[in-house]
């Protein structure tokens, strides 16, 4: 089949079929990443580059703890969320807020000098060396036949949808939750009511970390961990909040998926390299024609 | 603003500049060196150590540094009283122009070679910078031919290029096959295509293989760093090639491996050709099943030579993966130690001239005596392996063969 | 000069300014009065192009502007001002009323030199070089003026200058905007400060709920029974008439 | 500071800049001086569109590798002169400037948005440069064959092999160049209406708009002017390094670089660029020398003390280099004239 000179393959319905399920177990990896994202860009209005560091670091926590005390990924998400939403919370206190002076510009340059820091940590500690974590029911799965999915798939989509339930409740029906949302519409009427907006903006940025450091063990199984892995997923990150909208989790969660699904048609069809424009394309047609995204409200700027 | 001085040094320039930092002593403090000091030869390392590189890069300094430690264990370059090797570093951050700026500091520190950079990108770059001032410049693995084809003169690679690979590649998969029955006819190719390495690969590949009754079905493209294979897998279980041949960097590799196990996947062999992963130990180590029976086109060591097993235990005792980056930039540096002998001198004129004309044969690798044409060694040539249990054999070329092939893989 | 026909403008099911018609004629000062959420400065956003209108004709020295973008109404010499004073924050006085004299004049000198000229104009001669955001309000209110003055308008619609202001400010600014019109410049504004409407306008209409209930001479308006409804609620006026009673008696 | 003072100040700098040969002879110096200019040129482009016109863009490699794409393949598949491509390159960087800020500034697109669609721009044309190989040569690159005869060095534009003043000062000088060109471009700008009337956009764009100011086209003049200064850095680039791949010419590294150096500099000044990326080489060097002096061969170290100054600065110089520098001289000025007074 040719299309506008381009040749399209054709496939057989088993394998376009598996190439969408493939797409809805890579969308929610991309939708877990994501989650942590889009809470901070939803309150705090910043880009923070340092997400993927965030996760890559939280990767190697996640491996230490299988490779000196034998604890398993799943398990260590215990350990390393709350980790991670302490250092969020001091990272955002102690560095973020406190050197930008509320500047946009700032903050931007902030994230990424965060980034430069903690990716040459990782290597001037940890080496360059690729890290992986192994588990025995690694191959393990269901045969859908059309494709194969693994348990370590499965608990991804399964732990990207606990998670965006979670966030959901814990932003409906906290006053934390609330106040989070409070400041993210408006943030001077929050301040006026009395509301600690530092405190909260600390708070995003913690929970927004130890969603990624969630994400990062249940991607352990996966991947292998080296200083470089955040970039694996930085920009797809920022294209699934976008589609969202920001500060949406169920707007993260199907963006993820939608994007999954997409990327892997897409990749099919014009090519594992060319079809990775989907992703660009999705993301400037959003840009363009939707910037608040499927689910996000308007907001300014 | 008082008046400047019209004249200054570059000392003075450099406090200039540097005022106002508070590091600015530090950097004073390791200005420009003297040229030669007494029976110590300058020898200059560059490598991508941070930056996208930076696994590949740490790998390649890992293995220089250990030759330079070696030879000057052994008594540093004899026809020079013994001089010793002076590791002199360079960061090329895994961009082109750090690389050229760090071969300038080479020129000033006075170093009489440079082994380096790794990547093609940055090689290109530095053999420029070193050409500038005759500074012999051995690459140790960047395989872009056009690296040693534009004809400059302080330009040399031990190792093999692509075009060597890709050819050798596709002769042992078309000997394996005749010796095992022709059970193979069907191809997919599967390659990165973010660097020159695994761009140029396919065509030629599939240029070779097609007169010889192969059947390329497919040629599937992906980026460096990629993040799911699950895609090409499904394409590869629609077309049910006989032989699947894989080429890209070390993560991919292991993620597309792990992918067909996970789907399933079983073709009658997998024959990758500059696989990345396919014959590193740290791989079979870590994924036995994944790694079994898989074949490689890669950079390796003459098995049965005894200092290529010293340096995999040394390596390995270090922490370190004995991976094809450790040797080849060892092999580099300890070629150009060699000239340094040869030529008796540390000049980099006279160094160069040594290179053109070596015959080295003091090396762990197969690839005979040294025989430079246009800065290419001409018996530079990899080898093919096989993952058989936990260790991984030469299958072919016959004559440095420690195991047949198990080809096709057992079902 | 200025001719409103039949303009409406709603914003999801609110009207928020209906069958709105009103003329400004050359030389004059014209008001436009209400209370809070009347529409008055929807009305100025349809007028200056910030706004569409969804119906309805505005006629510029006869031309159809209605859908233009502001900067091209601006260009034809009907200029705004915003009651939320928007001044360049980091740009000194002089340089903010620099930005509207370049729309006429392209060179940098004679486009200082007319700020230079306009600043005296509004008595900011002495604040030249200071930067817009550390002024007062009353300094936000008058480069407001400035800047729109420099552009050269014929039509200028100048909305709540004196919101904000005390007393005395009031009266200068007064003086300014009187002196404004002297050269030549027709003014619409938007007041709340009656005692300013009163001394200034020619001519007032008065917007209700996105709908001109009133419209004429301001002590005649001021006077109207729907209007002071308007704006006091339903039997004030009764209320009003009871009690200027009493006064006289 | 006054008129003159800035005047002289610019002299002196230039001047200084322009007989660099008289006192550096060090090689490794003149590298990092060109280094740093480079930097500054794609700096001073990205300011142009960032600190004069507030719109920040993630994605300014876009117009970096679109220039050094051009020059590079107009003369490997063409064969043209480089010092006819370059023409071309720098107009193609401008139409892709004017393409994307068509569609951005028409939707209406600002802050963090603006921002993400520069970005998702420059991965876009990553990977197409990735993936489109017969027009780019894909993941391989594009190699300019090296020209080793020093007769031909200027027709080629290439200096790795020239006489000695030009193999050790053409580069420099060519990158000099374009950063004086750069400033005096921003420099006229500043002080035309254009200039004003993106400051003016800047600042508040409704109020712009009110006063007549075209913000749409005011930004599109912007952008295709940044594009044309970034893209000058490519076409250097390719010229001194005679290789460009879609990662060198695409990947996030340039847009990163062009953003820093302004906002550390100062935003919105004609010398802010400079100081920023002067700035950024000076401690990238000293803490790669400083690491390498005191403590050895730890990659990455460096990297993270660079970083930790980095986060210092910006913490402690809200303004920039240029607002320090400022404040300096206000007080040396103060200190000077207050006992006089």
């Amino acid at each position: 089949m040719e299309l506008l000179g381009i040749e399209i393959p054709v496939f057989s319905w088993q394998t376009v079929l598996g190439s969408a399920v493939s797409g809805v177990f890579l969308g929610a990896i991309y939708a877990l990443v994501a989650l942590g994202l889009t809470l901070i860009y939803g309150v705090l209005h910043i880009i923070n580059f340092a997400h993927g560091s965030l996760l890559m670091l939280a990767m190697y926590m996640v491996y230490f703890l299988w490779q000196h005390l034998g604890m398993d990924p799943y398990l260590a998400m215990l350990v390393v969320a709350p980790g991670g939403f302490v250092f969020g919370y001091l990272l955002q206190r102690g560095v973020i807020g406190r050197i930008s002076h509320g500047k946009d510009e700032i903050i931007l340059l902030a994230t990424l000098g965060i980034s430069i820091v903690i990716e040459n940590a990782a290597l001037f500690l940890f080496s360059a060396d690729e890290k992986s974590v192994q588990v025995p029911y690694d191959l393990d799965g269901i045969d859908l036949g059309v494709t194969y999915v693994v348990y370590p798939q499965i608990a991804a989509l399964g732990g990207c949808l606990m998670i965006t339930a979670a966030l959901w409740l814990f932003m409906a029906r906290t006053d934390t939750g609330r106040a989070i949302r409070a400041v993210a519409k408006e943030r001077q009427g929050a301040r006026l009511v009395g509301i600690n907006v530092e405190h909260i903006f600390a708070i995003s940025f913690g929970i927004g970390t130890a969603c990624v450091a969630a994400a990062a063990s249940l991607l352990a199984p996966t991947y292998a961990v080296h200083p470089q892995f955040g970039y694996l997923f930085v920009l797809i990150a920022f294209t699934v909040v976008v589609l969202g909208g920001m500060g949406s989790f169920t707007g993260a969660l199907l963006g993820g998926l939608i994007i999954g699904v997409t990327e892997q048609l897409g990749r099919l069809y014009l090519g594992e390299s060319l079809g990775l424009i989907t992703i660009s394309a999705i993301f400037i047609l959003i840009l363009l024609f939707r910037p608040t995204g499927l689910f996000g409200q308007r907001l300014s700027q | 603003m008082s008046k400047l001085p019209f004249r200054m040094t570059r000392r003075t320039f450099l406090q200039a500049t540097a005022a106002g930092t508070a590091l600015a002593a530090a950097g004073l403090a390791a200005g420009p060196r003297p040229a030669h000091a007494a029976n110590v030869i300058k020898f200059g390392l560059i490598h991508p150590v941070t930056g996208f590189l930076q696994f590949s890069g740490t790998q390649c300094r890992y293995g220089a540094l250990t030759a330079i430690e070696e030879i000057n264990a052994a008594g540093g370059i004899k026809a020079l009283d013994g001089a010793t090797l002076e590791p002199v570093l360079g960061d090329a951050q895994s961009k082109a122009e750090v690389g050229a700026a760090e071969i300038e500091k080479f020129n000033e520190a006075g170093v009489a070679a440079i082994v380096g950079a790794y990547s093609s990108g940055i090689s290109l770059a530095t053999t420029q910078a070193a050409a500038k001032y005759g500074i012999p410049h051995v690459v140790d693995v960047g395989v872009n031919d056009k690296i040693v084809s534009r004809g400059l003169a302080n330009t040399f690679r031990f190792g093999p290029g692509f075009g060597v690979i890709t050819e050798a590649g596709v002769n042992g998969l078309i000997e394996i096959n005749a010796a095992a029955g022709k059970p193979a006819r069907t191809v997919v190719i599967v390659h990165e295509n973010t660097t020159p390495f695994g761009s140029f690969m396919a065509e030629l590949m599939k240029k070779g293989l097609e007169p010889a009754g192969f059947e390329v079905l497919d040629i599937l493209p992906h980026p460096t760093p990629n993040k799911d294979f699950q895609n090409i897998a499904l394409k590869i279980k629609e077309m049910n090639p006989d032989l699947i041949i894989p080429s890209h960097y070390y993560n991919e590799n292991v993620l597309f491996l792990r992918t067909l196990q996970r789907q399933r996947i079983e073709p009658k062999a997998i024959y990758s050709v500059l696989g990345g992963a396919s014959s590193q130990y740290r791989f079979v180590d870590e994924f036995p099943d994944a790694a079994q029976y898989v074949m490689d086109c890669n950079h390796w060591f003459d098995p049965r030579n005894p200092k290529a097993a010293a340096l995999r235990a040394k390596t390995e005792a270090a922490g370190k993966s004995f991976s094809y980056e450790v040797f080849l930039a060892y092999t580099a540096v300890q070629f150009a130690a060699d000239a340094m002998e040869r030529a008796g001198s540390a000049d980099r004129a006279a160094i160069t001239e040594a290179m053109a004309s070596s015959t080295w044969a003091g090396h762990f690798m197969p690839y005979g005596p040294t025989e430079m044409i246009n800065g290419q060694n001409q018996g530079a040539r990899p080898l093919i392996t096989q993952v058989q249990g936990s260790a991984i054999e030469v299958v072919a070329p016959a004559d440095y063969a420690t195991a047949p092939a198990i080809f096709p893989r057992p079902a | 000069m200025l001719e409103v026909t039949g303009v409406s403008k709603s914003f999801g099911g609110l009207k928020a300014v209906a069958e709105l018609s009103l003329q400004v004629e050359r030389g004059r000062i014209v008001s436009l009065i209400g209370p809070n959420g009347a529409g008055k400065t929807t009305a100025f956003s349809l007028i200056s192009g910030f706004l569409k209108p969804d119906q309805g004709r505005i006629r510029f020295e006869h031309r159809d502007i209605a859908g233009f973008r502001p900067h091209a109404i601006c260009r034809l010499g009907l200029v705004r001002t915003f009651q939320v004073v928007q001044p360049f924050a980091t740009l000194s006085v002089l340089d903010n009323i620099t930005v509207g004299a370049h729309t006429r004049i392209r060179q940098r000198k004679p486009a200082a030199a007319r700020a230079r000229e306009v600043a005296e104009l509004v008595g900011m001669g002495a604040m030249l070089d200071q930067p817009a955001g550390a002024l007062t309000v009353a300094g936000r209110k008058r480069l407001e003026l400035a800047r729109a003055l420099a552009t050269q308008p014929k039509l200028l619609l100048l909305d709540e200058v004196m919101a904000g202001l005390n007393a005395t400010e009031i009266a200068d600014i007064v003086a300014v905007v009187r002196d404004i019109r002297d050269t030549g410049i027709t003014i619409l504004l938007i007041e709340h400060v009656m005692q300013a409407v009163m001394s200034l306008s020619d001519d007032t209409h008065v917007l209700s709920h996105g709908r001109i209930i009133a419209h004429g001479p301001p002590e005649a308006v001021a006077r109207d029974p729907q209007v002071i409804e308007a704006y006091l609620g339903h039997g004030a006026a009764k209320r009003i008439a009871r009690t200027r009673g009493a006064d006289r008696a | 500071m006054s008129k003159r003072d800035r005047a002289l100040g610019w002299t002196l700098l230039l001047g200084l800049l322009a007989a660099v040969p008289v006192f550096i002879q060090s090689g490794r110096w003149i590298d990092f001086l060109e280094l740093t200019l480079f930097v500054a040129v794609m700096g001073q482009g990205w300011n142009i569109l960032g600190g004069y016109g507030g719109q920040y863009s993630f994605g300014h490699a876009l117009f970096f590798g679109t220039g050094a794409y051009i020059q590079a393949l107009l003369q490997f598949k063409l064969g043209w002169s480089p010092w006819v491509t370059l023409w071309f390159a720098i107009a193609g960087a401008v139409l892709v400037g004017c393409a994307v800020g068509y569609l951005s500034f028409r939707y209406g697109l600002r802050g963090s948005y603006f921002a993400l669609i520069t970005l998702a721009f420059a991965e876009a044309f990553h990977v197409l440069a990735r993936s489109l190989i017969s027009v780019t040569e894909g993941g391989r690159g594009v190699q300019l064959p090296l020209n080793q005869d020093p007769g031909q060095a200027v027709a080629s534009f290439q200096f790795t092999f020239a006489n000695p003043f030009l193999q050790s000062y053409g580069f420099y000088y060519t990158v000099l160049f374009l950063f004086v060109l750069a400033c005096a471009a921003t420099w006229l700008m500043e002080r035309s209406r254009f200039g004003a009337q993106l400051v003016a956009v800047r600042e508040n764009e409704e109020a712009a708009e009110a006063l007549g100011i075209n913000a749409f086209r005011i930004k599109m003049g912007s952008i295709c002017l940044s594009a044309a200064i970034t893209a000058s850095a490519g076409v250097y680039y390719v010229q001194k390094f005679l290789f460009v791949d879609p990662g060198i010419a695409y990947g996030p590294g340039k847009s990163v670089e062009a953003l820093f150096a302004p906002i550390i500099g100062g935003l919105g000044t004609v010398l802010g660029p400079l100081l920023g990326s002067a700035f950024i080489h000076i401690v990238g060097e000293t803490s790669k020398e400083a690491i390498g002096h005191f403590v050895g061969d730890r990659p990455g170290l460096d990297l993270i003390l660079f970083g930790i100054m980095l986060l210092l600065v910006l913490g402690y110089m809200p303004r920039g280099l240029v607002g320090l520098l400022e404040t300096a001289w206000m007080r040396l000025r103060a200190d000077k004239d207050g006992p006089n007074a």
